[in-house]
């Protein structure tokens, strides 16, 4: 089993937080795991995305240039990386913030509207977490319950009280 | 073995530096190792280390001079153009014989290039950067987890060896996160411990078994002074080389195609190896771990198989030169490469590669 | 009797007459012949003139002059 | 018979290498006659610099490590972190300490390093020759400057005391003479007052001394002291600079 997973958005989406997020439930999972942001000289604002492969055995490349995975939070990110999709892969598409169609025709597209249901829920910066809940819940290879770890090790502290947020968040969408 | 923790790398590195002994930091901000600077100054102090902003990375590399010749334990880190400007400092301790250990979290160049990762400063490392005869043993490990291992045994290499050891890393490796098992922590030496440890260091007489002074120097006035100092300099390499030189060889007994290649691209090498498998093409990989020296006894591991060895990098040709010398004439040598800033797809490694195979036809 | 020793080491002073031109007395002058180095070293002429200033030897870059007083 | 005046034990029994007349050996003999006087030579770590002086650890009885041209103050800065209980001080020309060593001079004396900086100006660049250094005064001839130097081609020499005692964490700044017996007790007393600062933790000290070069400048060492007194006094006024503030009193 190797998952190649590709997060895109803009700066201050929470993009590499949910690829962290992921990445730590699937060691605690006992996966072998790599993560690797895009780095450069945009601190704010700029687009940001990461890489995340989840392997049970050692992971020989962490770049990714098919993707099993791809989640486009915001309409440059489809545009970009909606080729990055391996054919029969997975597109997350942000509906909220998305209002075009992606045009390829052999991969899997999800519609998840994050924003519009993390703003029901009360708090829009959830999104990530809706988003991510519905990425981990459909490709079902790492356990709940290493999300949950990871989820209470984020939302502790000063963050404590979003904990049960995030955490309905994540359980909010279920695709397959 | 210690539980796996995720630890982005450049924190990772500077993690394994601590654990491995090195109580002083000297650093300057440059992308992408800035992570490091910052966690040195966050948790050294907290250890009893001592962490200072330099002024530049003249400055960096000159305290590190002073700290390693005073008996301190010093782990310094730059990214390519920092550590050109280095390399004064890396001769000085090359010749007076300063242990420190070095970390290159390479990008691209020439000039301020960009900050992608890279492998175009092959040469600088392997063949000495600054001036004079010397060398100082690199290492360029493919993960994290040999990265923090490499890191950690490090300052006592530098220490047994007298000399500094560098470390090559490259953005992407000091970006990512992986989980690593960190080794346990070294005590750090404390300054009283110094002059029994290392009475070459200039700590003061007073203390001194024997009380004799110490000068830490390079300059040598009289050229049959100078040349008997660079020969024992080479002569302790010598004897060095047969504790540093490391590698790893990967299915080279059947290889119809054996790739070189170090670091991130060594790592990317190990899927395009399997991908050439599913399509029916054996190939293996030489994966120097030291990159001087460098490990030319692995090339007499080459089956009989073998058509082709390809340098994979991202230079423009750099490793290949010590491809060359390795397969001394016995086999064609190709080049798999970007210039660094763009990493190949291995698709794209494995195309060329067959291509180079079919040529050969 | 000289109240003071002025002790000038020959081998050591490279002859540069600093001290002739910071004495007080006017009592120290340059020898005609030469030292081992090449130099002509500096001497006290007349050594009952010396008021122990030092001020030679404090002069001195090469550390080539010692002040006793005579008891 | 009673010493009146003994060379110290801190300089090592050798002839040095420097020039008949030239103020290095005055210098050199200050520093490690307060080293001895205070007991600190085997407690002690200098860093000679890249210039005539780069030989002066094989005149001064201390440990010593030399360091690259200007990189003196980055190397005590090390050397002060290993050894944090060491006295420790740089030994610097005006080419290694005001040109090519500017950066981390400064940078030294802003983080108030404790350590000393004993720094030699003589105005040019001895060891290669007499070219125009930083601080060479205007109309001083060099080899890189046979007319003299121009404020239009080289701008005005630096003074460095002025420019060190900017900076807050430079604690003790002063500029002696090395031109005259009276000028030479004085500058003990700065490297004595250096040291102590040092000892007692109150952060970078500096003491700039006015220094000859007979050999560069074309003078006698008797008209090169003479030099000092009529031309570099006046144009670097020799006093304290900025001092610690005496406990509960005024500065």
């Amino acid at each position: 089993m190797i998952e190649k997973m590709f997060f895109a958005g803009s700066g201050g989406q929470g993009i590499i937080l949910m690829g962290q997020m992921i990445t730590y439930a699937a060691m605690y999972d006992n996966k072998a795991v790599t993560f690797l942001p895009s780095y450069g000289p945009e601190m704010r604002g700029g687009t940001a995305n990461c890489t995340v492969v989840i392997s049970d055995k050692p992971v020989s490349c962490p770049l990714v240039y098919e993707a099993d995975v791809v989640v486009a939070m915001n309409l440059p990110s489809l545009t970009k990386f909606e080729s990055l999709v391996k054919p029969g892969g997975k597109l997350f598409v942000n509906t909220s913030l998305i209002d075009q169609r992606p045009t390829r025709t052999d991969i899997q597209v999800i519609d998840v509207p994050a924003n519009d249901l993390a703003a029901e829920m009360g708090n829009g910066r959830a999104a990530n977490m809706i988003m991510l809940g519905a990425v981990a819940h459909s490709i079902g290879i790492v356990a709940d319950a290493a999300f949950d770890k990871i989820m209470q090790k984020t939302f502790s502290g000063k963050k404590a009280a979003l904990l049960d947020l995030n955490r309905a968040a994540f359980h909010a969408v279920k695709v397959n | 073995m210690a539980e796996k923790v995720l630890m982005k790398g450049n924190e990772a590195f500077a993690e394994a530096a601590m654990r491995g002994g090195c109580r002083f930091y000297f650093g300057y901000p440059i992308t992408p190792q800035s992570e490091i600077p910052e966690y040195m100054s966050r948790e050294l102090p907290k250890r009893g280390g001592v962490f200072v902003q330099a002024e530049s990375e003249l400055g960096a590399i000159n305290m590190t001079y002073g700290a390693g010749a005073a008996g301190g334990s010093v782990f310094i880190s730059s990214s390519s153009p920092g550590i050109a400007l280095m390399q004064e400092g890396m001769s000085f301790l090359c010749s007076a014989e300063v242990p420190a250990v070095i970390l290159n979290v390479s990008r691209c160049g020439p000039g301020i290039g960009g900050i992608q990762p890279g492998q175009a400063d092959y040469f600088q490392a392997t063949r000495g950067g600054g001036n004079g005869d010397y060398h100082m043993p690199v290492f360029a490990p493919c993960n994290m987890q040999e990265a923090v291992d490499i890191i950690y045994e490090a300052p006592a290499l530098a220490d047994k060896w007298r000399t500094p050891v560098m470390i090559l890393a490259d953005g992407m490796m000091g970006q990512m996160m992986e989980p690593v098992a960190l080794p346990d922590p070294k005590p750090f030496v404390e300054p009283e411990e110094i002059p029994a440890n290392k009475p070459w260091a200039i700590t003061g007489y007073a203390k001194k078994p024997g009380g004799a002074r110490a000068v830490v120097k390079s300059l040598r006035m009289q050229p049959e002074a100078l040349e008997e100092h660079v020969e024992r300099l080479f002569a302790r390499y010598d004897a060095a080389k047969a504790e540093l030189t490391r590698y790893e060889c990967i299915g080279l007994e059947d290889a119809e195609l054996v790739f070189v290649a170090y670091g991130t691209i060594a790592r990317l090498t190990l899927e395009v190896i399997e991908m050439l498998a599913e399509q029916g093409i054996k190939a293996g990989l030489i994966r120097p771990i030291s990159l001087w020296p460098f490990p030319y006894e692995a090339f007499d591991q080459i089956g009989k198989r073998t058509k082709v060895v390809v340098s994979a990098e991202l230079s423009m040709g750099q490793l290949i030169e010590d491809v060359y010398r390795g397969v001394n004439g016995r086999l064609p040598v190709e080049l798999i490469h970007r210039t660094g800033g763009i990493i190949p797809t291995s698709i794209e490694v494995a195309q060329k590669a067959k291509a180079i195979l079919e040529g050969l036809k | 009797m000289a109240k003071f020793m002025v002790k000038i080491q020959d081998e050591t002073c490279k002859g540069c007459g600093v001290c002739v031109s910071v004495c007080p007395k006017k009592i120290i002058g340059m020898r005609k012949q030469v030292n081992q180095k090449g130099y002509s070293p500096a001497s006290v002429t007349d050594e009952s003139a010396c008021i122990g200033c030092a001020s030679c030897a404090m002069m001195c870059p090469d550390g080539a002059i010692e002040i006793y007083q005579v008891d | 018979m009673k010493p009146v005046f003994t060379y110290t034990k801190g300089m090592l029994p050798v002839s040095t290498s420097y020039c008949p007349g030239c103020t290095h050996g005055i210098a050199h003999r200050l520093i490690m006659e307060v080293l001895e006087e205070n007991g600190k030579l085997g407690d002690t770590v200098g860093v000679a610099p890249i210039g005539c002086s780069v030989l002066a650890h094989q005149f001064m009885n201390v440990d010593m490590c030399e360091a690259a041209h200007g990189r003196a103050p980055a190397v005590a800065t090390g050397i002060r972190r290993a050894q944090p209980h060491k006295v420790v001080f740089t030994y610097q020309g005006d080419g290694d300490l005001a040109s090519i060593g500017m950066s981390e001079i400064i940078a030294a004396a802003a983080r108030g390093e404790r350590f000393s900086t004993f720094f030699i100006n003589n105005g040019i660049y001895g060891m290669t020759g007499g070219q125009i250094a930083p601080t060479t005064l205007i109309g001083q001839r060099g080899t890189t400057a046979v007319e003299g130097r121009t404020k239009a081609q080289f701008g005005m020499p630096i003074k460095m005391c002025e420019l060190i005692a900017q900076l807050e964490c430079a604690v003790y700044v002063e500029r002696v003479a090395l031109n005259t017996p009276a000028n030479v007790r004085k500058a003990k007393k700065a490297v004595q007052k250096a040291f102590e600062v040092q000892e007692k933790g109150l952060g970078f000290s500096f003491v700039e001394f006015l220094s000859t070069c007979p050999t560069n400048w074309g003078l006698t060492p008797s008209d090169a002291l003479q030099w000092v007194s009529d031309k570099m006094i006046p144009y670097y006024p020799l006093g304290v600079y900025r001092a610690p503030q005496p406990e509960g009193g005024q500065a």
